[in-house]
């Protein structure tokens, strides 16, 4: 499949040059995924597969269609490119496609003067803008909201990565996840994660974006909680889902924000709206914080970075695709697709601090700390991926966009290699605790190790594999000291630069770590291996083995695809002049065609590089590196093969040492303060006392006013009522009562013509009293 | 205006009043005649309004359709003027669609003491006041048919209800009388103050065509205020609004099924009806100065209900608080006095009607299993019965509001909307409301999945499992809850056809249209709008 | 003729069957009595008809003749009933009313 | 007019003779004969006033069939047919005050009000034609109503009286 893409990246063939009609059309990627999620929902338990064909091949259709995509932009932006020579500024026409109004009967008179740029003269421009096609979801109060897509070198990047890693974890969930009772949903649930991601990755407008984040996040939340008999999933689910809807909250208020600063949905519109200033900086600034604390979440950035480590409690090819490849760049996605807002937000050229950059650099060193202490492999990998979301995060914030897109695209395939890898391992101990289960796997599992090996040395961003180049322009792009040459960056970010250095060597140190204790040393999981069978949840058969032994070949191919990516995806983005000395040629492959160049993307400054720098990383990196081997492949394994730290170590000796292991252990104590103090503490005695607020003041008052009416009432019944008026009543009953009974024995006595008389009587009475009185 | 087919409102409200008496005819002992009857009757009401929906012409939606304006009480000019506009489409078919399947679910089970004579004329009673309040166009129509509802729904909490029914029923309908009795004296005094001839009525008329069409614009400020205040309180017991939400959580949690799923479906409707209908259009000026208050109990009542939410154990009573948080989204909408925020608010109206009366029907059938709903002994619905615990789940996430659900296009554009209020109210305020509204939906988030977790994940209690009547959807349940489902997911992913209905009316209903060449006070700042609503009055008294 | 001395004979004869309404004790004669109360009636009626020049009064006559069958008829018949429960006709022994 | 003044006299004096004599004879038979005679004086009464149908009437109505009830009632009541002493209640002095305060009641306030009116002098009698338009008109609904009573006490009269 890799091939493929080459076969692409090298040179366009005649095949994808169908007249940009996979461009234009690249909505069928997500639609096949989403209809297969339709398919396998509703018959996917009658299928012979139960329904992980049917996922398999929408994904590998989609796969398929995406490297069409991507040869065909690329043929697009190589056509324009040669007529433009350079990237130099381009003024150019957005080219929208503002088609099929469904209702088209309605004239857009108000349309035309949110969207008076888009001319149809954008047709004719073809080159490097992005390709939008749109029609109107819906309208309200004379706002359209559209829903379309928009084609850039970015999104065709992405297309790339989400479906070629969807289908590698299909392929690798058949054997893994086999047997599991809800094997049909959970097929059903990627098959949706990766329609929604795609659908994000497409979006057209920030609206469409919004949908997408949130639908990714359902899904995360669903197979998070894949199997919610344990309460500990569940659990972790949760804490994700509401983590994120924490973010989403920034989300939701900053793409309002620009919304109505730019009185537009479209991502271009913003985007434009920013850079040409239609947006005060300040509306920008706070726009870029809310949207910041969405990336927070979504992309684990501290402080809201604990969901992560906590929902590896997935299925580990769901962690491999969801928390490490894709859905936690969405974040990152994000930021680079309103570059022009976060550019102008936080004006981000000629400065040297910002909120971006500092989150970033700060959630590198602190989560590569964190991965020190976990004993899960899994937790080490979550803790990675967060630290290297970091290494992005900064990238963007301080400028270099194309490296911190860069190093997405590179860290997509070895973190989903790893965590693949992990799971291959735990497939066959049972287990992910690396100090009880395992130890000394390359003996059991080579193929694995050897896999999990280039992954790790690409993660560790040693050359020449992919993590190297991707997090070597990072730190080119911080733009630091001057001593390494970093000049023509767009500030001096020497916070972030050092923060970065130091980064790559806290994860060469712990990936060393894990190395030693998954893959050397003496296998500690055999007394575990009849009663313990926690691990992934499901109850094959496999506890009898008493060995571990290498996975099958649905697990293998996709190892060897990812690590293959992990060595060659580095030298798409190789720099300028680097072996060649030429400025054109095969260097800045990546760059070239995926940075935009189109009005609604900043003018940004590319740093050069330089070998001083680069030397001096990798140094620093190896160092740490030397460090832990030394540690652990020298002076643990000599007290034992079997042992897991040294019996007399600097924790047990130290008390600061001790103290901030405790401290790292704890993990910050932000878990406590999440959901001891938030969470508890909103659910115990926030909610208890509006809730009893609401039954013992707003509910009491209402009682109260009842009561107050009904003890008035029964006063006024008991007292007035039934003493004194009733009283008079009575009075005058029983004198007529009386007076009843003396008439009754004279008068009463059944005599027809008595009463007869009584009553001539009383008519002539009467009558004559009438006739007096009248 | 169609004038062929003035009589369709009247047959379409008045049908299920025939069918109620025809009902009460058949002897008590035909149970299955009785429950045919209903049945059939509530769907050819249904069939009237699918009729309706086809008939009504969707590019002419500002206007009142279907129109009929005949003598009722001419001592007090009071009329029968009926009509039916974008707004009042989409309730009146949430009404057709909600009875008919609670009719169906009560054919499955019956609450008990059955007597389903007595239940379902009660429910066929009810569904003519619900209709009549929307299709009513004079004020004291509106008022009867708006009391119509009250009494059937006493009834069925009172009989039909909890162990603690007639404490939930008494205050369910002394607090909604108390509020309509101010409505009232709304309702009168602006009979009295508002001047009919402008619009061509006469002097003192309750038609609500005149008065929204302007002749109120010469009543005094401070009365207009006193006038919006009675309303207020009128529709916001109904709707409910903080602080006057106490009812909502015992009624819910005491009513039957059935009596749950029309009271959160359509009862509460009426309130937000009444705003949108009659307190806004007649009263712009009121309307300004009252939406920040408004607009603040809204906030309160989303952060509240989530609040209120979390401290519960007892499932039903965690849905019916959360009826208060998403009525206050609805709430924030219409107080940002924007066509896009009213918009928002109808469609969050028809949303909470389909996706909370969903919640309740599967509660009301998870008591029925369980017999019990303490959230501390559910659990391990997905195991027990595996498909309703994913209509559970499905409804959860379009209660919180995920996008591509309908929920989500209820709550989205009014936080949006709130950001960008109408030019006379003050706009940092609202900026404030939205922030706390946003908050709500992390809340929301939070009670709902943790309902979820609580009663669908897990494992099932020992006591429960191996129940065999604990089973999974039956075949009455598909059928009643078949349409919500496909109605809650058809909405989220193309709301267009709802919004294009109720745009043009809800347009309409925020102009004054008593003159040519009337400026939009609304959409000046805050003191211009004043100023020009101040130079309205006296053109107008120089006019009289 | 003058009107008011058909009043007059009307009123005497009316006051006779008044008295002997509230006389007698045999239930006949107090039918026979109630006939004497109609028939003064039915001449004020006719007295006053002639009056007017209307037809209206003697229709009403008639009305009340023909009522005044019926009455009898009925009357009748419940004085046989009680005769034969009884076995006499006295009003003073029924009492049923009795207080 | 002086002769039908005379024929009144005489007439009012007999009828009231009869009357009186209804109302105190002790033989029941008696009685029924004096009610005839008070009945026809009545109908003579009508013929005088012009209303010569309704005067008819009372005689066929009365004389010819309520009279002959009575008769009747009285065989079946096997009332003897000479005195009885039991016809009478005991105390009289009561009902005879009342009948004649009422009386003096009703002759003040008649002679009050209506000593000077007089009777239409060229008052033609009464056509049956007139009697029968204003019923098939002016009362067809009190004449049906009379209808229905009759019937109805045709029937209650038959339920009350028959043996079981």
């Amino acid at each position: 499949m890799g091939s493929l893409f080459i076969l692409g990246a090298e040179g366009p063939t005649e095949f994808v040059d169908i007249a940009g009609w996979f461009l234009e059309n690249a909505w069928i990627i997500p639609a096949l995924p989403a209809i297969s999620f339709v398919i396998i929902l509703f018959f996917g338990k009658k299928l012979p597969y139960k329904g992980a064909e049917i996922g398999i091949t929408a994904v590998g259709l989609a796969f398929i269609l995406s490297v069409l995509t991507a040869g065909q932009w690329m043929n697009q932006v190589d056509n324009a490119h040669g007529s433009e020579g350079g990237h130099g500024e381009e003024a150019a026409l957005v080219l929208v496609d503002d088609d099929i109004e469904l209702a088209s009967a309605e004239a857009d008179s108000e349309a035309a003067a949110f969207f008076a740029e888009e001319g149809e003269e954008g047709h004719s421009v073809v080159g490097r803008n992005a390709v939008v096609e749109r029609f109107t979801w819906w309208e309200n109060g004379g706002v359209e909201f559209k829903v379309g897509i928009m084609v850039d070198g970015l999104t065709v990047m992405m297309l790339f990565v989400v479906t070629l890693i969807s289908l590698l974890v299909h392929i690798y969930s058949t054997d893994y996840v086999d047997g599991d009772r809800r094997y049909t949903h959970y097929f059903a649930f990627l098959s949706l994660f990766t329609a929604s991601m795609l659908f994000f990755v497409l979006s057209e407008n920030v609206l469409q974006m919004i949908v997408g984040w949130e639908l990714v996040g359902v899904c995360s939340f669903a197979l998070i909680g894949h199997w919610w008999e344990e309460k500990p999933n569940s659990d972790a689910a949760l804490k994700a889902f509401l983590t994120n809807r924490v973010g989403d909250m920034g989300l939701l208020i900053g793409m309002i924000i620009l919304f109505w600063s730019a009185n537009s949905w479209s991502i271009i519109d913003i985007n434009e709206a920013a850079i040409g200033h239609d947006i005060g900086h300040t509306t920008l600034f706070i726009a870029s914080l809310c949207l910041t604390a969405a990336v927070m979440s979504k992309s684990g950035q501290f402080v809201l970075h604990t969901w992560l480590p906590d929902a590896m409690a997935g299925p580990t090819p769901v962690s491999a695709l969801i928390h490490a490849a894709t859905m936690v760049v969405a974040g990152i996605y994000m930021v680079a697709r309103l570059y022009g807002v976060f550019w102008e937000g936080y004006s981000i050229a000629g400065s040297s601090f910002n909120i971006l950059a500092l989150v970033g650099s700060v959630t590198l060193v602190g989560a590569g700390l964190l991965a020190f202490v976990q004993d899960d492999i899994k937790k080490v990998l979550a803790y990675s991926t967060v630290s290297q979301l970091g290494y992005m995060c900064m990238a963007l914030g301080v400028g270099a966009w194309t490296a911190a897109v860069f190093h997405l695209f590179t860290h997509a395939f070895f973190k989903a290699g790893l965590f693949l890898g992990a799971g291959s391992v735990s497939h066959s101990v049972h287990s992910f605790d690396m100090k009880t289960h395992m130890g000394g796997m390359r003996k059991f599992m080579p193929k694995t190790f050897a896999t999990f090996m280039i992954c790790t040395i690409a993660l560790m961003g040693l050359p020449p594999l992919a993590g190297f180049w991707s997090k070597d322009e990072i730190l080119v792009g911080t733009g630091g000291w001057g001593f390494f040459g970093g000049t023509s960056a767009n500030g001096s970010y020497t916070f972030a630069l050092v923060m970065g250095i130091i980064g790559a060597a806290l994860t060469c140190a712990y990936m060393t770590r894990v190395i030693y204790l998954t893959f050397f040393g003496e296998w500690r999981g055999a007394e575990h291996m009849h009663h313990d069978d926690h691990g992934d949840g499901h109850d094959d058969d496999h506890g009898h083995a008493h060995e571990p032994h290498e996975s099958g070949p649905r697990i293998l191919i996709p190892l060897y695809i990812l690590s293959f990516m992990a060595i060659v995806a580095g030298f798409f983005n190789l720099p300028p002049g680097f072996i060649t000395g030429s400025e054109e040629g095969w260097q800045e492959r990546f760059f070239h065609y995926v940075e935009p160049v189109s009005s609604y993307f900043p003018a940004i400054k590319h740093g050069v590089p330089s070998y001083s720098l680069a030397i001096f990383a990798t140094i620093v990196a190896l160092l740490g590196a030397f460090a832990s081997y030394y540690y652990f492949f020298v002076r643990v394994n000599r007290q034992s093969p079997a042992a897991t730290e040294l019996a007399n170590g600097l924790t047990s000796t130290n008390k600061v040492a001790r103290a901030g292991h405790t401290v790292l252990k704890e993990k910050y104590y932000l878990d406590h303060l999440y959901t001891d103090i938030i969470a508890g503490g909103t659910k115990g005695p926030v909610a208890d006392a509006a809730y009893w607020t609401n039954q013992n003041v707003i509910d009491e008052t209402v009682n109260q006013v009842g009561r107050t009416a009904v003890s008035t009432a029964t006063f006024v019944y008991e007292t007035i009522d039934q003493k004194l008026v009733d009283g008079a009543v009575n009075l005058s009953g029983s004198a007529s009562e009386g007076l009843g009974e003396v008439s009754r024995s004279a008068l009463q006595r059944g005599k027809v013509q008595q009463y007869a008389a009584i009553m001539f009587i009383a008519a002539t009475v009467i009558a004559g009293l009438l006739m007096v009185f009248i | 205006m169609e004038f062929d087919n003035n009589w369709l409102l009247s047959v379409m409200t008045f049908v299920p009043l025939v069918g109620a008496a025809i009902v009460m005819a058949i002897p008590k002992a035909e149970e299955e005649l009785i429950k045919w009857a209903a049945l059939i009757t509530s769907l050819v009401a249904a069939g009237l309004g699918v009729f309706l929906l086809t008939d009504f012409n969707y590019d002419n939606a500002g206007e009142l359709q279907y129109v009929a304006d005949a003598q009722w009480i001419s001592v007090i000019n009071s009329r029968y003027i009926i009509g039916v506009d974008g707004i009042a489409l989409p309730m009146i078919a949430l009404t057709l669609l909600v009875v008919p399947l609670c009719i169906i679910y009560t054919m499955g089970h019956f609450p008990e003491p059955r007597n389903p004579k007595a239940l379902l004329s009660l429910i066929l009673i009810l569904e003519t006041g619900m209709l009549g309040t929307f299709i009513a166009q004079d004020l004291i129509l509106f008022f009867v048919f708006f009391e119509v509802v009250l009494l059937p729904m006493f009834f069925m909490i009172a009989v039909w209800g909890g162990d603690d029914r007639r404490y939930a029923s008494l205050k369910f309908f002394l607090y909604t009388m108390f509020g309509s009795a101010l409505m009232l004296v709304s309702f009168l005094a602006m009979y009295f103050l508002a001047d009919g001839t402008i619009v061509g009525d006469e002097a003192n008329t309750f038609s609500m065509i005149a008065l929204s069409d302007g002749a109120t614009v010469g009543i005094a400020r401070t009365s207009q205020l006193w006038i919006f205040a009675g309303m207020f309180v009128g529709f916001g017991v109904k709707v409910p609004m903080f602080p006057f939400h106490t009812w909502l959580p015992d009624a819910h949690t005491q009513a039957p099924t059935v009596g749950s799923v029309i009271l959160a479906a359509v009862l509460l409707k009426l309130g937000t009806y009444g705003f949108i209908r009659i307190a806004i259009p007649m009263l712009p000026e009121a309307a300004a100065a009252w939406a920040p208050f408004i607009g603040l109990l809204a906030v309160i009542g989303i952060i509240y209900g989530a609040l209120g939410c979390l401290a519960q154990t007892d499932m039903k009573r965690l849905i019916a608080f959360s009826s208060v948080a998403h009525m206050g989204f609805v709430m924030l909408g219409i107080s940002t006095l924007t066509d896009f925020g009213i918009n928002a608010a109808v469609f969050g109206m028809v949303a909470h009607g389909l996706i909370t009366g969903m919640l309740f029907f599967i509660a009301g059938s998870v008591k029925d299993r369980y017999h019990t709903l303490d959230m501390a002994r559910l659990g391990g619905l997905l195991i027990s019965a595996p498909r309703m615990g994913w209509i559970l789940g499905f409804c959860a996430m379009a209660s919180l509001g995920l996008p591509g659900l309908a929920g989500f296009w209820g709550e989205f554009p009014a936080i949006l909307a709130s950001y960008n209020p109408a030019a006379i109210l003050p706009e940092a305020t609202f900026r404030g409301y939205m922030v706390v509204a946003a908050l709500g939906t992390v809340l929301a988030a939070g009670y709902l999945l943790w309902m979820l977790q609580k009663t669908a994940m897990g494992t099932p209690k020992d006591e429960f499992v191996d129940n065999p009547e604990i089973t999974d959807v039956k075949t009455y349940e598909w059928i009643a809850w078949a349409p919500l489902l496909a109605l809650i997911l058809a909405l989220g992913l193309y709301p267009k056809p709802l919004f294009s209905t109720t745009d043009d009316a809800v347009v309409k209903s925020l102009q004054v249209n008593v003159m040519d060449d009337v400026p939009d006070c609304l959409n000046l700042d805050t003191d211009q709008g004043e100023a020009c609503f101040d130079d309205l009055r006296e053109q107008f008294e120089a006019a009289g | 003729m003058l009107l008011v001395q058909f009043l007059l004979l009307s009123a005497v004869l009316f006051c006779i069957g008044v008295y002997g309404v509230l006389a007698r004790r045999n239930g006949v004669m107090v039918l026979m009595s109630i006939e004497l109360i109609l028939n003064a009636v039915n001449i004020n009626f006719v007295a006053f008809g002639a009056f007017n020049g209307t037809v209206t009064g003697e229709v009403f006559a008639l009305f009340v003749i023909a009522i005044a069958a019926a009455e009898v008829g009925v009357g009748l018949a419940i004085v046989l009933l009680i005769f034969r429960n009884k076995r006499s006709v006295d009003l003073s022994d029924v009492d049923l009313m009795k207080g | 007019m002086v002769a039908q003044n005379i024929f009144f006299g005489i007439m009012a004096a007999i009828m009231i003779w009869a009357a009186l004599r209804v109302v105190t004879t002790k033989n029941v038979v008696h009685a029924a004969l004096w009610l005839v005679i008070v009945l026809a004086g009545v109908a003579g009464q009508f013929l005088l006033l012009g209303a010569e149908f309704v005067g008819v009437t009372q005689i066929l109505v009365y004389i010819g069939a309520v009279v002959v009830l009575f008769l009747f009632g009285i065989m079946l009541t096997r009332a003897s047919m000479g005195e009885d002493e039991n016809v009478n209640l005991p105390n009289r002095i009561v009902p005879a005050t009342v009948g004649v305060l009422l009386f003096g009641l009703m002759a003040f306030a008649t002679i009050d009000y209506w000593r000077d009116a007089e009777l239409p002098k060229d008052g033609s009698p009464t056509t049956v034609e007139a009697v029968s338009d204003s019923i098939f008109s002016d009362f067809i609904v009190p004449f049906e109503a009379t209808s229905v009573l009759l019937l109805a006490a045709l029937i209650g009269a038959i339920v009350v009286a028959r043996k079981e």
